[in-house]
């Protein structure tokens, strides 16, 4: 009875209904409905993406209309392995959100995560491009009223912060597709990636809408609000958007640009977003090693991960393609795992800055494992999902005879190495004196290092996310 | 075949006691010193099963699924069972000293579970199959060895982490860029008898950027000039680390894998051909005198150890990158006999320390009286390192001299010998003032029945009693020597 | 020069207008006045491009487009002023707690 | 002669727009806003989408200007910086002469007469069971869209309503004030019976639940201004159901196909106008009771200064 | 152009000079007690005219039903908001009526 394409539908209803029923049940059982949806999208996201795995791509026809009037929907190996993602990291993050967060806020955040989730499920799915406007415009109401749950004033600036730089990217990118709409009469990315031809509109067009997902995912010069809006915000929801919300558009870039702009724009363009990612890379891991306060290193690092994400622009190819998407993933898991980690570091001690770390090892092993391999997999040192993605990115970048992005990548990692063992160090040290450790609940300690070991499964196991990445790739 | 879960085995035995050894609390000091004694063991009598296979000429190969165009294989040939033999052999004595040596100290359990992670690197090292795997393995190495150096979490021992960091790491992003660019060329390296890359071989420039690009990156661990100075610094760390990492597992890595690339990856003509073998050995013949000029200047003793260390291993590079027969022999050879010997001097050096807290060379005047048997130890070592015959150092030196002039490399005896006078030049004041010199004011009597605990001076009388016996027994077809002329044959015909 | 064409530079030009606006404004309500101008300005360019169709009847489809543009940006502006009113109220009490309060009014949760 | 008019509307839109921004003091920004709004619903009928036009007048400028003049209330007057103006000024008015010259040079090369898809929904009309194309594509063709766009609304609320904490949602007093009384006496039967029309007549014409929400939430906000009522407060149940009766009517709908082997969204044709009608119904509610959610109630009387600007 | 066209062109003229002078009277009006005057007062005797003269042209009494409900709801509105506004002026912001001088 449940077809592959049902199940589609099925995981992106089931966290809509549950988040509908959550807000209606109120107070009482909001825990258990969002528990009961958590674990039946786990369910139906799993089964999608084995039906991928097994039968190739799926489509589907939103409502039974053909594809320029009604929506269609596309599950190619991509989609399947980022549905895979978000339905493993997003509920580890909100388990561990529970406890964070106090027992008044958690009932505004399960809803919220629901909806996102959904926003997510639907943005990774969806091949019409009006669609995707409004599943990223969902995902950003739904961070920003994340960000502000706790009421707190750093709270309510990063949620300002971060609305007012992402309304204006939904913008840009509404005006790109209505330009492509105005040109070429449909709105599915399949038929676009047909029709469109080089010209004044398409490269107007492909400029807005590439400049508007980089206000949001946020690419260098526009990555001006990402560390006051991560530091502000409380630690599970920066988790939530440093590893899944930024994702979002950054995929509905890789999607248009690989299969609808690549080939008519010339490789120019591609280069310069390769040269903004290099420079992302440096700007963010130079800023990282300066910083104090722990929550900010991190921050900064997402800046210098999301320049790595940007390498894949120049060489199009699809074992770049994979690359990218391996680094996403196991970005995803490993900067998830440090957030929280970190989040539990500053439950427990209450100390912002670097020193905080002090005795780690000791008092919360667990917590101090999670930022190890986390780390570890941000650098790219072997037993990690990061070494594979920078394994494949060196390969591509040698194979399309442009080296320099190989450079950018080593010259990255070590830098990352940098700022990563300048947090870890700290760890081996003796218990710093007059520290009071608040001993935190082990469902929080089990968090981050579910979200570790996931970005450690990635790099030993690696052969079945590539091949599940395999099916449907274009080029 | 039956054997392909043989070398996994091998990596397993100490891989899982690892994990296991993490999770246990402080106190269960018996079941944790039971379960590394046990993975000990194990992985001794696996290492003999395999060595009498391959002796027999049976092949052993697992292959694990990675990437779709490339696995993960672990496969035990002649040349991997000698260091899969050397690393089994020392970890089991390490192990004992170990236990004796940090008897009392704190975050034992996290100290020995990365010290079996971190053998289980070197196996993982010496079992594999191809370039990437040997990569994954060598990078895991440095990630287990990084807290055993700065274990003690004192200030120094930070900066000492920093420094073997900063090192290791820039080395491993050299290595990852040869090997990517190898892979790039060729799709997938497999180390196959007299090189993998011959169908390559016209592209000359690539091939040498990556070759210099390799030999850098293992140059760090290998502690070749320029590249050595993290291995003093990491002296700062407790005595069997120093003694199994820095003489044994980490340093010889490097030196494995140099091997593997110039024999394995290139062979040893396409090498030849490229011209860049006589480099190589000049920067080795550079390493030997520059580590023994600055061994003599060390006060430390176990800086001193350290810098011997960088110019014992230049031997086995030096041997290795000599066009011959012989100097290979003698420079794989050199690489058991060295990490014998050296793990007795480092193991004499902890029995110093723990015992009399005596850590400057000065200070050992007279300290044969009042522990004859380490000292005792101590002089076997450093008269085979030295090279004086019956122990085993004078038998590399000696084919590393013979293979020199066979590859018509005249100079190369002269580094030799005048390397061989700087090492008594460092070690004899040493052997002298041990023995016949009065010390300044009478040691105090040992509590015990013995000079020393047990469990540290029998691992230090056993690994003396091994360099002697290497060097007596070298004819026979088992011993290190005849392991080696095995190899040679095998898969070294130039 | 017909007359969709008109209607759509004027909605170009009030893109731009609201566009540059938020960027160089510091006040948080007039950021959020200039992202519903750009809004606006985005939506008129949509329903121009509906309005191009020869047969005179417009294409439906931006004229839906455009209704669920227009509570898209209803509902971010409405958060967005939430927030702003949210924050100005707790400036002001931060700014009323350092002088002493003659009688305060509803505090916090 | 609508040359000239189509002109200077499409003229002073943007003026007006830099106008709105360029003015110091906000409250005159805010009127100048609702203004533009105005006149951009003006724009919206000149382009014969008087469904837009609708949603605009009601949401984008009654309800957005009422929202930004009730929050002018409560954040300062900031001090106009006269040293920002002179300097922001030549810069801005560059950048924005560049974009829209680059937009503008996309337009003018996009095809002048290229229908879209109007003629693709004119064929498929009838399908739908809906007879106005813009509800046919709003509820049906792209129905999934609309399906989202509700979860952005709750969202939103939700966000909105986090934000605004239970102490400052004053508590309704009736109060004797004879001349809202009678305002809210009056407008409330008509500001019904027009919602209902609005949503009956968007079967066939400009209409439909959004249009219809809009109408009721300016009912309901002159109720909350004029202390009548209280603002929805989502812990009391009625409130909750309102809200939510909507989305969950709208999901059932949504999911229903699935069992039976169909596709999401795919209404059975027979009744298909009639499903539609009942969850905009519903849907109408829902987004009434968002926007009245929006509105935080009148400001509690301002301890200290009284008689702000 | 029948005489209905006249007619309706006579009120649009109308309609259209009330509400030139409402606007002008806003603009001119010293205090905001007289400009409300101007605007509540000729604007929406301006909006009559003009809704009336649409309403003959309109040409089905639906639509000119329609009209008329249009003009009806604004007088309502504007009434109510006038007197809102003079309210809220007088007390909120004690502004004093003009007395009818002219300042200096």
């Amino acid at each position: 009875m449940m077809g592959g394409t049902a199940l589609m539908a099925w995981s992106v209803a089931l966290p809509l209904i549950g988040a509908v029923l959550s807000l209606l049940v109120g107070r009482a059982g909001v825990r258990l409905v969002a528990g009961v949806a958590s674990v039946a999208t786990l369910i139906a996201s799993s089964l999608v993406a084995w039906e991928v795995s097994t039968q190739g791509v799926l489509r589907q026809q939103l409502g039974g209309w053909g594809a320029p009037l009604g929506i269609e929907w596309r599950a190619d190996g991509l989609a399947a392995l980022m549905l895979l993602t978000i339905a493993v990291v997003g509920p580890l993050i909100s388990v561990h959100a529970l406890d964070h967060l106090g027992d008044r806020e958690d009932r505004e955040f399960l809803p919220l995560w629901l909806f996102i989730w959904c926003a997510l499920n639907a943005l990774v799915l969806s091949a019409d491009a009006f669609n995707l406007y409004v599943t990223l415009e969902l995902t950003t109401l739904g961070a920003v009223s994340l960000i502000v749950v706790r009421r707190d004033l750093p709270g309510l600036d990063a949620g300002l912060r971060y609305l007012l730089f992402a309304l204006p990217g939904s913008l840009c990118y509404l005006l790109g597709i209505a330009f492509l709409y105005g040109a070429y009469a449909t709105l599915d990315v399949g038929m676009l990636a047909q029709r469109v031809q080089s010209g004044p509109v398409t490269w107007v067009a492909a400029g807005l809408v590439t400049v508007g997902l980089c206000l949001k995912t946020p690419l260098f010069p526009l990555h001006v609000w990402l560390p006051p809006t991560y530091t502000g915000a409380p630690t599970p929801v920066t988790a939530l958007l440093s590893a899944l919300i930024s994702k979002g558009s950054f995929y509905v870039l890789l999607r248009l640009w690989l299969e609808v702009f690549a080939p008519v724009l010339d490789a120019e363009v591609g280069q310069l977003l390769g040269l903004l990612g290099a420079v992302a890379v440096l700007w963010g891991s130079v800023l990282a090693l300066s910083q104090t306060q722990l929550k900010r290193v991190v921050a900064y690092s997402s800046v210098a991960q999301i320049g790595y994400m940007f390498l894949v622009f120049p060489m199009a190819t699809s074992g770049a393609r994979a690359g990218v998407i391996y680094l996403v993933v196991s970005h995803a898991a490993a900067k998830a795992s440090m957030f929280v980690a970190v989040g539990n570091i500053h439950q427990a001690v209450g100390i912002t800055e670097l020193g905080g770390v002090q005795g780690l090892a000791y008092r919360m092993p667990f917590t101090f494992l999670a930022m190890a391999l986390g780390g570890i997999s941000l650098i790219g040192i072997p037993p990690s999902g990061g070494f594979i993605a920078k394994w494949l990115l060196l390969n591509e970048s040698i194979g399309t005879q442009q080296w320099w992005w190989a450079l950018v990548l080593l010259g990255g990692s070590l830098l990352a190495a940098a700022y990563v063992f300048r947090i870890l160090r700290g760890s081996f040290l003796p218990l710093p004196p007059g520290v009071t450790v608040r001993s935190i609940p082990l469902g929080n300690e089990l968090a981050p290092l579910a979200l570790a070991l996931i970005a450690l499964l990635l790099g030993l196991v690696p052969w079945f996310p590539l091949d599940l990445l395999a099916v449907g790739a274009s080029r | 075949m039956m054997n392909t879960w043989l070398p996994l085995s091998v990596l397993l035995s100490s891989l899982l006691p690892g994990l296991i050894i993490f999770l246990l609390a402080e106190e269960q000091r018996r079941t944790r010193t039971v379960l590394n004694l046990l993975a000990a063991v194990t992985k001794l009598l696996l290492t003999a099963v395999m060595a009498w296979g391959v002796f027999q000429g049976r092949q052993y190969e697992t292959r694990l699924p990675f990437f779709p165009k490339a696995d993960l294989v672990l496969r035990a040939d002649s040349f991997s069972l000698l260091f899969i033999t050397l690393s089994a052999v020392l970890w089991f004595v390490t192990t004992i000293y170990a236990v004796g040596y940090l008897e009392g100290t704190d975050h034992r359990s996290r100290f020995f579970g990365f010290f079996s992670l971190c053998v289980a690197s070197t196996m993982g090292i010496a079992l594999a199959g191809n370039l990437l795997t040997f990569f994954l393995f060598y990078e895991m190495l440095t990630l287990s060895t990084y807290p055993l150096v700065i274990h003690r979490g004192t200030p120094e021992a930070l900066r000492a982490g920093n420094v073997y960091l900063r090192y290791t790491l820039s080395g491993a992003t050299l290595l990852l860029a040869g090997v990517v660019l190898l892979y790039s060329l060729t799709g997938s390296v497999e180390f196959t008898e007299r090189g993998a890359l011959g169908a390559v071989a016209s592209h000359r420039t690539e091939l040498v950027v990556a070759f210099v690009l390799l030999i850098a990156g293992l140059g760090v661990k290998t502690a070749l000039v320029p590249l050595h100075g993290w291995l003093p610094v990491a002296m700062v760390a407790p005595a069997p680390v120093s003694a199994l990492l820095h003489a044994v597992a980490v340093v010889k890595a490097g030196a494995f894998g140099i091997t593997r690339i110039i024999y394995d990856v290139y062979g040893v003509y396409l090498v030849h051909d490229l011209g860049v073998m006589q480099p190589l050995a000049i920067v080795a013949a550079i390493t030997i005198l520059y580590g023994s000029v600055r061994a003599l200047q060390q006060g430390d003793l176990k800086k001193r150890l350290a810098y011997s260390t960088v110019s014992q291993v230049a031997y086995i590079v030096l041997g290795v990158s000599l066009f011959g027969t012989v100097s290979t022999i003698g420079g794989l050879v050199h690489l058991v006999h060295q990490g014998v010997m050296k793990i007795t001097l480092f193991f004499c050096a902890g029995n110093f320390a723990e015992e009399l807290h005596v850590h400057r060379v000065s200070e050992l005047r007279g300290v044969g009286r009042r522990m004859p048997l380490t000292t005792g130890a101590f002089t076997i070592a450093a008269l085979g390192m030295i090279g004086i015959p019956p122990i085993a150092g004078f038998i590399s030196k000696w084919y590393l001299g013979i293979g020199a002039l066979e590859a018509h490399q005249p100079w190369m005896v002269v580094v030799l010998l005048t390397s061989s006078l700087l090492n008594a030049g460092y070690f004899l004041p040493i052997v002298y003032s041990a023995w016949f010199q009065a010390p300044r004011e009478e040691w105090k009597p040992s509590t015990r029945g013995w000079e020393i605990g047990l469990l540290l001076l029998l691992p230090t009388v056993a690994t003396a009693v091994l360099s002697l016996a290497a060097g007596l027994f070298a004819g026979a077809e088992l011993s290190p020597l005849g392991w080696t002329r095995l190899i040679t044959e095998r898969e070294f015909r130039p | 020069m017909n007359p969709w064409a008109v209607y759509a530079l004027s909605g170009v030009a009030m893109f731009s207008v609201g566009l540059v606006g938020l960027f160089s404004h510091q006040h948080v309500v007039k950021r959020i006045l200039a992202s519903n101008i750009a809004g606006s300005g985005v939506l008129i360019v949509l329903v121009a491009l509906a309005r191009r169709a020869p047969s005179g009847v417009p294409d439906p489809v931006p004229h839906a487009l455009v209704l669920t543009g227009i509570v898209v940006s209803v509902s971010s502006t409405a958060l967005g002023v939430a927030l702003a009113r949210r924050m100005a109220r707790l400036r002001a009490d931060a700014a009323r707690a350092s002088e002493p309060p003659p009688g305060s009014g509803g505090e916090g949760p | 002669m609508d040359v000239l008019l189509d002109g200077v509307l499409a003229l002073c839109l943007p003026l007006l727009a830099w106008l709105v921004l360029r003015t110091e003091s906000l409250s005159q920004a805010v009127v100048l806003f609702v203004a533009f709004g105005l006149l951009s619903a003006l724009g919206w009928a000149r382009l014969e989408a008087p469904d837009i036009a609708l949603v605009e007048s009601a949401v984008g400028t009654g309800l957005t200007g009422a929202l930004l003049m009730h929050t002018l209330s409560w954040t300062e007057e900031t001090p106009p910086d006269i040293r920002a103006r002179g300097r922001r000024r030549p810069w801005a008015l560059l950048a924005v002469a560049a974009s829209t010259l680059m937009l503008g040079w996309a337009v003018l090369a996009l095809p002048a007469d290229s229908p879209g898809l109007g003629p693709l929904v004119e064929a498929r009309r009838e399908e739908s069971g809906v007879k106005h194309p813009v509800t046919a594509v709003l509820l049906n063709f792209r129905g999934y869209d609309t399906l989202l766009e509700i979860a952005v609304l709750l969202v939103a609320a939700l966000g909105a309503r986090a934000v605004n904490p239970r102490s400052e949602r004053p508590t309704p007093d009736a109060g004797d004030d004879p001349l809202t009384g009678e305002l809210f006496r009056m407008m409330m039967p008509a500001l019904l019976l027009v919602a209902g029309y609005l949503v009956w007549v968007g079967d066939h014409g400009p209409g439909g639940a959004f249009q219809a929400g809009a109408i009721l939430a300016g009912g309901g906000v002159v109720a909350l201004l004029t202390m009548r009522m209280g603002p929805p407060r989502l812990s009391s149940w009625q409130v909750r159901w309102a809200l939510l009766t909507g989305p969950m009517l709208f999901i059932g709908v949504a999911v229903a196909p699935l069992f039976t082997g169909r596709r999401l969204l795919e209404l059975p044709r027979p009744y298909a106008g009639t499903l539609i009608f009942v969850v905009e119904l519903a849907l109408t509610v829902t987004i009434a009771m968002v926007l009245l959610m929006f509105f935080p109630g009148t400001r509690p009387p301002r301890a200290g200064a009284e008689g702000e600007p | 152009m029948s005489p209905l066209d006249f007619l309706s062109a006579a009120f649009l003229f109308g309609g259209g000079a009330f509400c030139l002078a409402g606007t002008v009277g806003v603009l001119r009006f010293p205090d905001v007690y007289c400009r409300l005057h101007a605007l509540t007062k000729v604007d929406n005797l301006g909006l009559g005219l003009v809704v009336v003269g649409l309403a003959l042209q309109s040409g089905s009494w639906a639509t000119a039903l329609k009209l008329l409900l249009v003009w009806f709801f604004v007088l309502i509105s504007s009434a109510f908001t006038c007197q809102l506004i003079a309210r809220a002026a007088l007390r909120g912001r004690g502004a004093a009526p003009w007395g009818g001088r002219r300042e200096p």
